[in-house]
C-alpha cells in the first residue's frame, strides 16, 4: 500500500469508515428487529445496506482505489465481483428452475409440500 | 538499490496477497450460493427464525467491525513507528477476535444441543460450513496475529514484520466484509423469516 | 526438410490415404447396421435429427474454408516451394481481412442461436405431445439395476421391457430410486436425467413400429452396463394383448416393490398387475418426506458394501 | 490404531497385483539405482529443495510424463474390455474394476498430466518470456508442486491400498455418495484432488503476479508474447475457478466424512448443486488446459513461418473473450438435467458464442503462414494435425452446443469422441509442439526430428482412427463407460478398429520415448546453440543451458518480437556484470506437501490421531517457513563473466 496521505488522514479515514459501518449495521439490524418493513421490500433495503457497508469498507479499510496505476486491485476486484455474480447468480438461477421442474408431483401432494416448504420460511 | 527492491516486493507481495484475497471471495461465493440453495431444506426442523439469537448475533459483529478498527489503528501505530502502541492495538484486536470467535463457538454449541447440528438437514449442513468457513479464517487471522505479535517483538519492525502486519491488516479487513453478508443474508434474512 | 524443386509428394499421400482409409472402412463397419439417430422412429427424433444436420451444413461455412486455406497456406508457402511466392516477413495483420472472419462466424452463430433459441423450447422435454390422440401415461423407476416401467392408467407394470401403441404420445413421469440416472431411447429422441426424491417428465411418440434399445446413459454403480431394454412399438391391438398379458401377471404392492428394488443384475423381463396405484408417488415421497432412509436403502448398503 | 486400515486394503486381483508389482519394482529400482549411485544428497540439494522455476518446471514435467504412462495403461485397459474382453467368457476385469479404470483415466489424464504438463511449460517460459529470473514467489511455487506431487502419490497409493473411485472423473453424488460408495475409493479421489487443486490455485495466484509485477523494463501489456498472454487467461480461470472446485470436494468430503447433507439425497440434500457446482469449475477447467496451448501454437507458427504473428490484437482479444464466456457456459454439461427451455437456450448459445473467438485463432494462424515461408518441422506437423482435428471437434462441439441435439447425444459415445477431440487434439497435441519446440532450450541438443514426425504422424493418425469409430458408435446408441453390452447391437467391429487406434497411439508413444532416448544417445551431434529456430521470443535470448539466474542483465524491451528485435538491431550484449541475488533452497515445500499428503492419507483411512498429529506439524511447519530470515544467495559478478564466458564461445 502506497499512502499519499498522512498518518493523521489514515486514522480519520478509519474512525470514518467504522462510524459509518456501525451505523448501517444498527440500522439493518432494527430494521428486521423491530419489523420496520417486511417482503422484498425489507430484503432490497437490506441488500441495499450490505453493498454500502461493502463500499465504505473497501474505502476506508481496504483503501481501494488509493494506489498508484495501473490499480490492479481495483481490476482484480471488478473481474472478481463480475465472476462472483456470475456464479453465485447463475448457480442461483439455475438451481430454481431445476428444484422447480423435478417436483411434478400430484397436486396434492404439491401442496402439502409447498405448504412444509413455506412453514420453513422459504 | 536495497531500498528499490523492497518497494518492489512490497507491491508485488500485497498484490499476490490481494490476489489470494480474491480467491477466497470465490470459495465464500460459492458457500454463499450452498447456503442459498439450501436454506430452505430444514427437513421439518425448526427455521432459522427459531433459531437466531439476534442480540448476541449483533454483539458478534460489533465484536468484530471494533476488531478490524483497531487493526487499522496498529498499522497507523506501525507507520508513526511506535512499537508499544503497535502492540496493544494487535492485542485490542486478538482480544476482539477471540471474543468473536467464542461467541461464536458458543452458538454453535448451543444449536447443537437444540438438536440443530450440522447432521440434522442439509439446510444447517449449508450454515455451519458457511458460518464454520469464516470462523476458521477467524482461527487462522487469530494465529496469524499472535505470530506477528511475538515476532514483532523479538526483531521489531524489519522490512518483513511491516508486510507482515500489513498483509495481516488486509485479511482481517477482508473477513469484516464477508461478515458483513453472513450477518445480512445469513442471520438478518432468516430472523426475518425470508421472502 | 523438402530440397528446393521437389514437391513434399509424400505426406500428401498419406492424407489421402488416410482420407481414403476412413472413407472405405466408414462404409464396409457401418453399412447394414442400425445408425439409430439417423433413422429416427419417433417424431422428436426426427426434428432432432433435422436439426442436427441443420448444424452441420451450417457450420461448414467455416470448417470447409478453414480446411481449403489451410491446406493452401501449408502448400503454397512451404519453404522451398519452387514458384516463387510472396514473402511479407513484417505483415502485422489486416484489418478488413480479421474482420470477415470475426464476421462470418459471428453470423453463423447468430443464426444458429436463433434456431437454437426455437428448437430447444420447440423440444423441451417437459412440452407434452400433443396428436388429437389419447396420451398413455408412464411412470419409470430407475433401480439398481433395472428399470421399473408403470402405467398407472392401464393398472400394469414391467421390468426391463417397454411396450408402447405407435402413433400416441408417451407421458413419460420419471424418478430413481438409485444413484442418478438417465432413460434414453435414441430411436425415440431426448434422454432426460432422473433423480431420487424428484420427479422429471419426458414426451416421446413413436411413429413406426419396431423393437427399439433404450438404456440408461449415466453411471450407477456396477450393474450400470445391464440397464439396456427393449422398446416395443406395437400397433393397438398388440398393445391391448401386452396390456392383459400383465393384468394376470402376479401383482406389484409397496411391499413387492422394496424386494424388487434390491441391488440385482441381469434379472430379465417381468410383467406384473399393478395393486398399488399410488406406488410411484410413494417413492418419490420417501425421499422428498422427512427423514428418507427406508429398508430398502439399507440393504442397497449393505449389499454395496458387501462388494468392497 | 489405523482407522479403516487392515489387511483387507490389500488388493487381490491378479491384474492389480500385477500392476503395483510391476510399478513398484520399477519405482524399488530407481530407489535402488539412486541409493546405489549415491545420488540423493545431489537430488535433494539440486532438485527437491530447488526454488528454480526451470528446475521446477522439469519435475512437473517428469512426473506429468510417467502420469501419461499410466493414463494410456488405463485407456488400453478400457479399449481392450470394450472390444475384445466383455464379448468372451473371460472376466478378466469385472465392473467394478473397469470403473475404477475409467475413473482413474479421466482423473489422471486431466489432473496430472495436462495439468502437470501446463505448469511445467508455465514454469519454464513465462519467466523467460518476460524477462524475468524468477517468480513472484518462488517458495510457494515449491510448495505448490510438491502438494501437486502428494496428489499425485496419493492417487497412485489408491491402487495397492484401498480401491479408488468408481464414480467417474466428477464422481456425481448420490453414487459418490456413502451410501453407495462406502470404501475408501472416492476419498482417495477427493484428498488427491484436494491437495492438487489447492497447489494449482496457488500457482495460479503466483504467475498471475509474476507477469502482472516482474515483466521487462518497456514490455508493456500489449507488447507481451501471446504465449505469456494465453497463461495469463489461464490463470485468471485458475484463481477465480479452483476456490469453486475446493469448496465442493470439501462439501463431498463433509457429506462423506461428518455426515452432513449437502448432496445425499435425504434431509433435503441435493445432489444437482453439487453438479452445478463441479461444472462451474469443470468447463473453465477445460479452458484453462486448452488456452496454453493456443498460447503455444501463437508462438511456433510464427518462428516457422519465419514471419510475424497476424493479427496479434485479435488473438489477444479472442483469448479474453474465450476466457470470460467460459465462466458463463457450464450448464452446458446437464442441458438433459431438465432445467427449462429459458435456461438451456440461454447457456446453449452462450457456448456456440465460444466458437466466434476460437474460429478467429485459426483463421489468424492461417494467415501467418500465408507469406511466410513455412519450414515443417515436427513442431508444425503437431501443429496441422492440431488444427484439422481441433476443426472437427469444433465442429461437434458446436452441435452439442445445441440443447434439441445435445439431448440425443449426450453420455453417449459421440461426446466421448468430442472432448477427446478437444483434449488430444488441442492440448496434447499443443504440448508435443511445444515441447518439440523448447526441447533445446531445456537441454541444449535438439530432439531427433525423424523420429518426431514419425511420433506426429502416428498420433494423428491413431487419434482419428481410435475416435471417429466412437462418433458412429454415439449414433448407434451406445453409451459411455459401458463394461459390456449385446453382441447383436453390432458394435463390436467399431469398438475393434477404435482398439486399433489407441494401439497406434501406444505406438506413437512409444516412438517419443525412442525420440528421446535416441537424441539423448547422440546428444553431442544434435547439440545446438542457443536460439536454434531463430526464436523471436525472450526465452531464445539466454544462454543453453539457462544458468540459474536465466538473463545475467535484464533485457530492455521495444518490440512484441523483443529478441528477433534485438538481433537485427544488433543490440551489443553488456559484458559489465552485477551481482545477483537468487532465492536460497529451502526443503519446506518438500515438508508441506509430505505434512499434507500424510495429513490427507490419514483422512481417507479415518486414522484420526494421525490426522492432528500431522495438521499440527502442518501448521508449524507453515509458520515457521514464514519466519526464514535469509532466504537469499548471490550469484557475484566475477561468477556471470566465467559463466557468460564460457557462453560466448559456445554460441561461436
Amino acid at each position: 500500500m502506497e499512502y499519499k496521505s498522512s498518518a493523521y488522514q489514515i486514522y480519520m479515514k478509519y474512525l470514518v469508515g467504522f462510524t459509518l459501518s456501525v451505523l448501517i449495521t444498527f440500522g439493518s439490524y432494527f430494521l428486521v428487529v423491530n419489523k420496520l418493513a417486511d417482503g422484498y421490500m425489507l430484503l432490497i433495503m437490506l441488500f441495499i445496506l450490505a453493498f454500502s457497508q461493502l463500499f465504505v469498507q473497501l474505502l476506508f479499510f481496504l483503501h481501494l482505489g488509493e494506489e498508484k496505476k495501473p490499480r490492479l486491485r481495483v481490476q482484480a476486484f471488478t473481474f472478481m465481483f463480475i465472476i462472483l455474480v456470475i456464479i453465485v447468480g447463475g448457480s442461483i438461477w439455475v438451481m430454481h428452475h431445476l428444484n422447480y421442474n423435478m417436483m411434478n408431483f400430484t397436486s396434492e401432494q404439491k401442496e402439502h409440500y409447498m405448504m412444509t416448504q413455506r412453514d420453513k420460511g422459504f | 538499490m536495497n531500498k528499490l527492491k523492497d518497494t518492489a516486493l512490497s507491491y508485488r507481495t500485497e498484490l499476490g496477497f490481494w490476489m489470494y484475497l480474491m480467491t477466497d471471495c470465490i470459495l465464500f461465493g460459492c458457500l454463499f450460493a450452498t447456503y442459498a440453495v439450501l436454506r430452505g431444506s430444514t427437513a421439518g426442523g425448526p427455521s432459522e427464525a427459531e433459531l437466531f439469537d439476534m442480540p448476541m448475533v449483533l454483539a458478534q459483529t460489533l465484536a468484530l467491525l471494533t476488531s478490524t478498527l483497531t487493526a487499522g489503528l496498529m498499522l497507523v501505530a506501525m507507520h508513526r513507528k511506535r512499537s508499544v502502541e503497535f502492540k496493544v492495538w494487535l492485542g485490542v484486536t486478538i482480544a476482539f477476535g477471540a471474543a468473536f470467535f467464542a461467541m461464536e463457538l458458543n452458538e454453535f454449541a448451543l444449536l447443537i444441543a437444540e438438536g440443530q447440528s450440522w447432521q440434522s438437514s442439509a439446510a444447517r449442513s449449508g450454515f455451519f460450513a458457511l458460518v464454520g468457513t469464516h470462523g476458521l479464517h477467524i482461527l487462522v487471522g487469530l494465529l496469524w496475529a499472535t505470530v506477528l505479535a511475538v515476532v514483532v517483538h523479538r526483531r521489531g519492525f524489519t522490512q518483513k514484520n511491516i508486510r507482515q502486519a500489513k498483509l495481516f491488516a488486509l485479511f482481517w479487513h477482508f473477513l469484516d466484509v464477508i461478515w458483513i453478508f453472513i450477518f445480512t443474508f445469513v442471520y438478518l434474512v432468516g430472523a426475518s423469516n425470508g421472502i | 526438410m523438402t530440397k528446393r524443386g521437389k514437391a513434399p509428394w509424400g505426406p500428401v499421400a498419406g492424407i489421402v490415404a488416410v482420407i481414403l482409409a476412413i472413407v472405405v472402412l466408414g462404409v464396409l463397419l457401418l453399412s447394414g447396421k442400425s445408425i439409430d439417430i439417423l433413422q429416427p422412429a419417433g417424431v422428436i427424433a426426427s426434428q432432432q435429427k433435422d436439426l442436427l444436420i441443420f448444424t452441420v451444413v451450417l457450420t461448414m461455412f467455416a470448417v470447409v474454408p478453414v480446411f481449403i486455406l489451410l491446406f493452401m497456406a501449408a502448400w503454397k508457402f512451404r519453404e522451398g516451394n519452387p514458384k516463387k511466392t510472396k514473402y511479407s516477413p513484417d505483415d502485422e495483420g489486416n484489418r478488413t481481412l480479421e474482420l470477415i472472419w470475426w464476421g462470418i462466424p459471428l453470423t453463423i452463430i447468430t443464426i444458429l442461436g436463433i434456431v437454437t433459441w426455437v428448437t430447444t423450447h420447440q423440444l423441451d422435454p417437459f412440452r407434452e405431445l400433443d396428436n388429437g390422440k389419447e396420451p398413455v401415461r408412464v411412470q419409470v423407476i430407475s433401480l439398481d439395476w433395472k428399470w421399473l416401467f408403470i402405467y398407472p392408467d392401464q393398472g400394469i407394470a414391467s421390468v426391463n421391457e417397454l411396450y408402447i401403441p405407435v402413433n400416441r404420445p408417451i407421458n413419460f413421469t420419471l424418478t430413481a430410486d438409485s444413484p442418478m440416472s438417465a432413460m434414453w431411447i435414441p430411436k425415440l429422441g431426448s434422454q432426460i436425467y432422473v433423480m431420487k426424491g424428484m420427479s422429471t417428465k419426458l414426451s416421446l411418440m413413436s411413429s413406426e413400429t419396431g423393437v427399439f434399445k433404450g438404456s440408461n446413459t449415466n453411471i450407477t454403480g456396477k450393474g450400470y452396463s445391464d440397464m439396456y431394454f427393449k422398446v416395443h412399438s406395437v400397433n393397438e391391438s398388440s398393445w391391448q394383448d401386452w396390456i392383459k398379458k400383465a393384468e394376470k401377471a402376479e401383482p406389484l404392492n409397496y411391499k413387492q416393490y422394496q424386494e424388487l428394488a434390491k441391488p440385482s443384475r441381469n434379472i430379465g423381463i417381468k410383467l406384473f398387475a399393478l395393486e398399488d396405484k399410488e406406488l410411484f408417488d410413494k417413492v418419490v415421497m420417501k425421499y422428498v418426506s422427512s427423514s428418507g432412509m427406508d429398508h430398502n436403502t439399507d440393504s442397497n448398503y449393505e449389499a454395496r458394501k458387501g462388494s468392497h | 490404531m489405523f482407522g479403516r486400515l487392515s489387511l483387507d486394503a490389500f488388493p487381490t486381483d491378479i491384474i492389480t497385483i500385477g500392476g503395483v508389482a510391476s510399478g513398484g519394482a520399477v519405482v524399488l529400482a530407481i530407489l535402488a539405482f539412486i541409493t546405489y549411485k549415491k545420488k540423493w544428497r545431489y537430488l535433494w540439494n539440486e532438485w527437491f529443495t530447488s526454488l528454480d522455476p526451470k528446475k521446477i518446471g522439469t519435475m512437473y514435467a517428469i512426473v506429468a510424463a510417467i502420469m501419461l504412462l499410466r493414463g494410456v495403461a488405463d485407456a488400453v485397459m478400457i479399449r481392450a474390455q470394450q472390444a475384445v474382453l466383455s464379448q468372451t467368457d473371460l472376466n478378466l476385469i469385472d465392473s467394478d474394476m473397469f470403473q475404477q479404470v475409467f475413473s482413474a483415466h479421466g482423473t489422471i489424464m486431466i489432473f496430472f498430466v495436462a495439468m502437470g504438463g501446463m505448469f511445467a511449460f508455465i514454469n519454464w517460459i513465462v519467466p523467460l518470456q518476460i524477462g524475468a529470473r524468477d517468480v513472484a514467489f518462488p517458495l510457494l511455487n515449491s510448495i505448490s508442486f510438491w502438494l501437486f506431487a502428494g496428489g499425485m502419490v496419493l492417487m497412485n497409493l489408491s491402487l495397492a491400498l484401498g480401491e479408488f473411485s468408481g464414480a467417474g472423473w466428477l464422481a456425481y453424488p448420490p453414487l459418490s455418495g456413502l451410501e453407495y460408495s462406502p470404501g475408501t475409493g472416492v476419498d482417495y479421489w477427493i484428498w488427491s484432488l484436494q491437495i492438487a487443486g489447492v497447489g494449482s490455485l496457488l500457482s495460479g495466484v503466483n504467475f498471475l503476479t509474476t507477469i502482472f509485477t516482474m515483466r521487462a523494463k518497456g514490455m508493456t501489456l500489449m507488447k507481451m508474447p501471446v504465449f505469456t498472454w494465453s497463461i495469463v487467461t489461464s490463470m485468471l480461470l485458475v484463481a477465480f475457478v479452483f476456490p469453486i472446485l475446493t469448496v465442493t470436494l470439501t462439501l463431498l468430503g463433509l457429506d462423506r466424512l461428518i455426515g452432513t447433507h449437502f448432496f445425499t439425497s435425504d434431509l433435503g440434500g441435493n445432489p444437482m448443486m453439487y453438479i452445478n457446482l463441479i461444472w462451474a469449475w469443470g468447463h473453465p477447467e477445460v479452458y484453462i488446459l486448452v488456452l496454453p496451448a493456443f498460447g503455444i501454437f501463437s508462438e511456433l507458427v510464427p518462428v516457422f513461418s519465419r514471419k510475424k504473428l497476424f493479427g496479434y490484437k485479435s488473438m489477444v482479444f479472442a483469448l479474453s473473450s474465450i476466457m470470460l464466456l467460459s465462466f458463463m457456459v457450464w450448464l452446458h454439461h446437464f442441458f438433459t438435467m431438465g432445467a427449462g427451455a429459458n435456461v438451456n437456450a440461454f447457456f446453449g448459445i452462450t457456448t456456440m458464442l465460444i466458437a466466434v473467438p476460437t474460429g478467429v485463432k485459426v483463421f489468424n494462424w492461417i494467415f501467418t503462414m500465408w507469406r511466410g515461408k513455412v519450414k515443417f518441422t515436427s513442431s508444425m506437423i503437431w501443429f496441422m494435425g492440431f488444427a484439422i482435428t481441433f476443426t472437427i471437434g469444433g465442429l461437434t462441439g458446436v452441435m452439442l452446443a445445441v440443447p434439441g441435439i445435445d439431448f440425443q447425444v449426450h453420455n453417449s459415445l459421440f461426446l466421448v469422441a468430442h472432448f477427446h477431440n478437444m483434449i488430444i487434439g488441442g492440448v496434447v497435441f499443443g504440448f508435443f509442439a511445444g515441447l518439440t519446440y523448447w526441447w533445446p532450450k531445456f537441454t541444449g541438443w535438439k530432439l531427433h526430428e525423424g523420429l518426431g514426425k514419425i511420433a506426429a504422424w502416428l498420433w494423428i493418425v491413431g487419434f482419428l482412427v481410435a475416435f471417429l469409430p466412437l462418433y458412429a458408435l454415439g449414433f448407434m446408441g451406445a453409451v459411455r463407460r459401458l463394461d459390456d453390452y449385446d453382441p447383436s447391437f453390432g458394435w463390436q467391429s467399431l469398438f475393434i478398429v477404435a482398439g486399433i487406434g489407441v494401439m497406434i497411439i501406444g505406438l506413437g508413444v512409444v516412438t517419443q520415448i525412442t525420440q528421446i532416448g535416441y537424441s539423448w544417445l547422440k546428444r553431442k551431434q544434435l547439440k545446438v546453440n542457443s536460439d536454434p529456430w531463430d526464436g523471436r521470443t525472450l526465452e531464445w535470448a539466454t544462454p543453453t543451458p539457462v544458468p540459474d539466474y536465466s538473463f545475467a542483465k535484464l533485457p530492455i524491451v521495444s518490440d512484441r518480437d523483443a529478441w528477433w528485435e534485438m538481433k537485427h538491431a544488433k543490440t551489443k550484449v553488456p559484458t559489465k556484470y552485477e551481482d545477483i541475488e537468487i532465492p536460497k533452497n529451502t526443503g519446506y515445500g518438500v515438508y508441506i506437501g509430505l505434512l499434507s499428503t500424510i495429513v490427507a492419507f490419514s483422512i481417507i483411512w479415518h486414522i484420526w490421531w494421525l490426522v492432528i498429529l500431522s495438521g499440527v506439524a502442518l501448521v508449524v511447519v507453515a509458520i515457521s517457513s514464514t519466519l526464514r530470515e535469509k532466504t537469499e544467495r548471490v550469484i557475484t559478478a566475477a561468477d556471470i563473466i566465467a559463466i557468460e564466458g564460457k557462453r560466448q564461445r559456445s554460441v561461436l
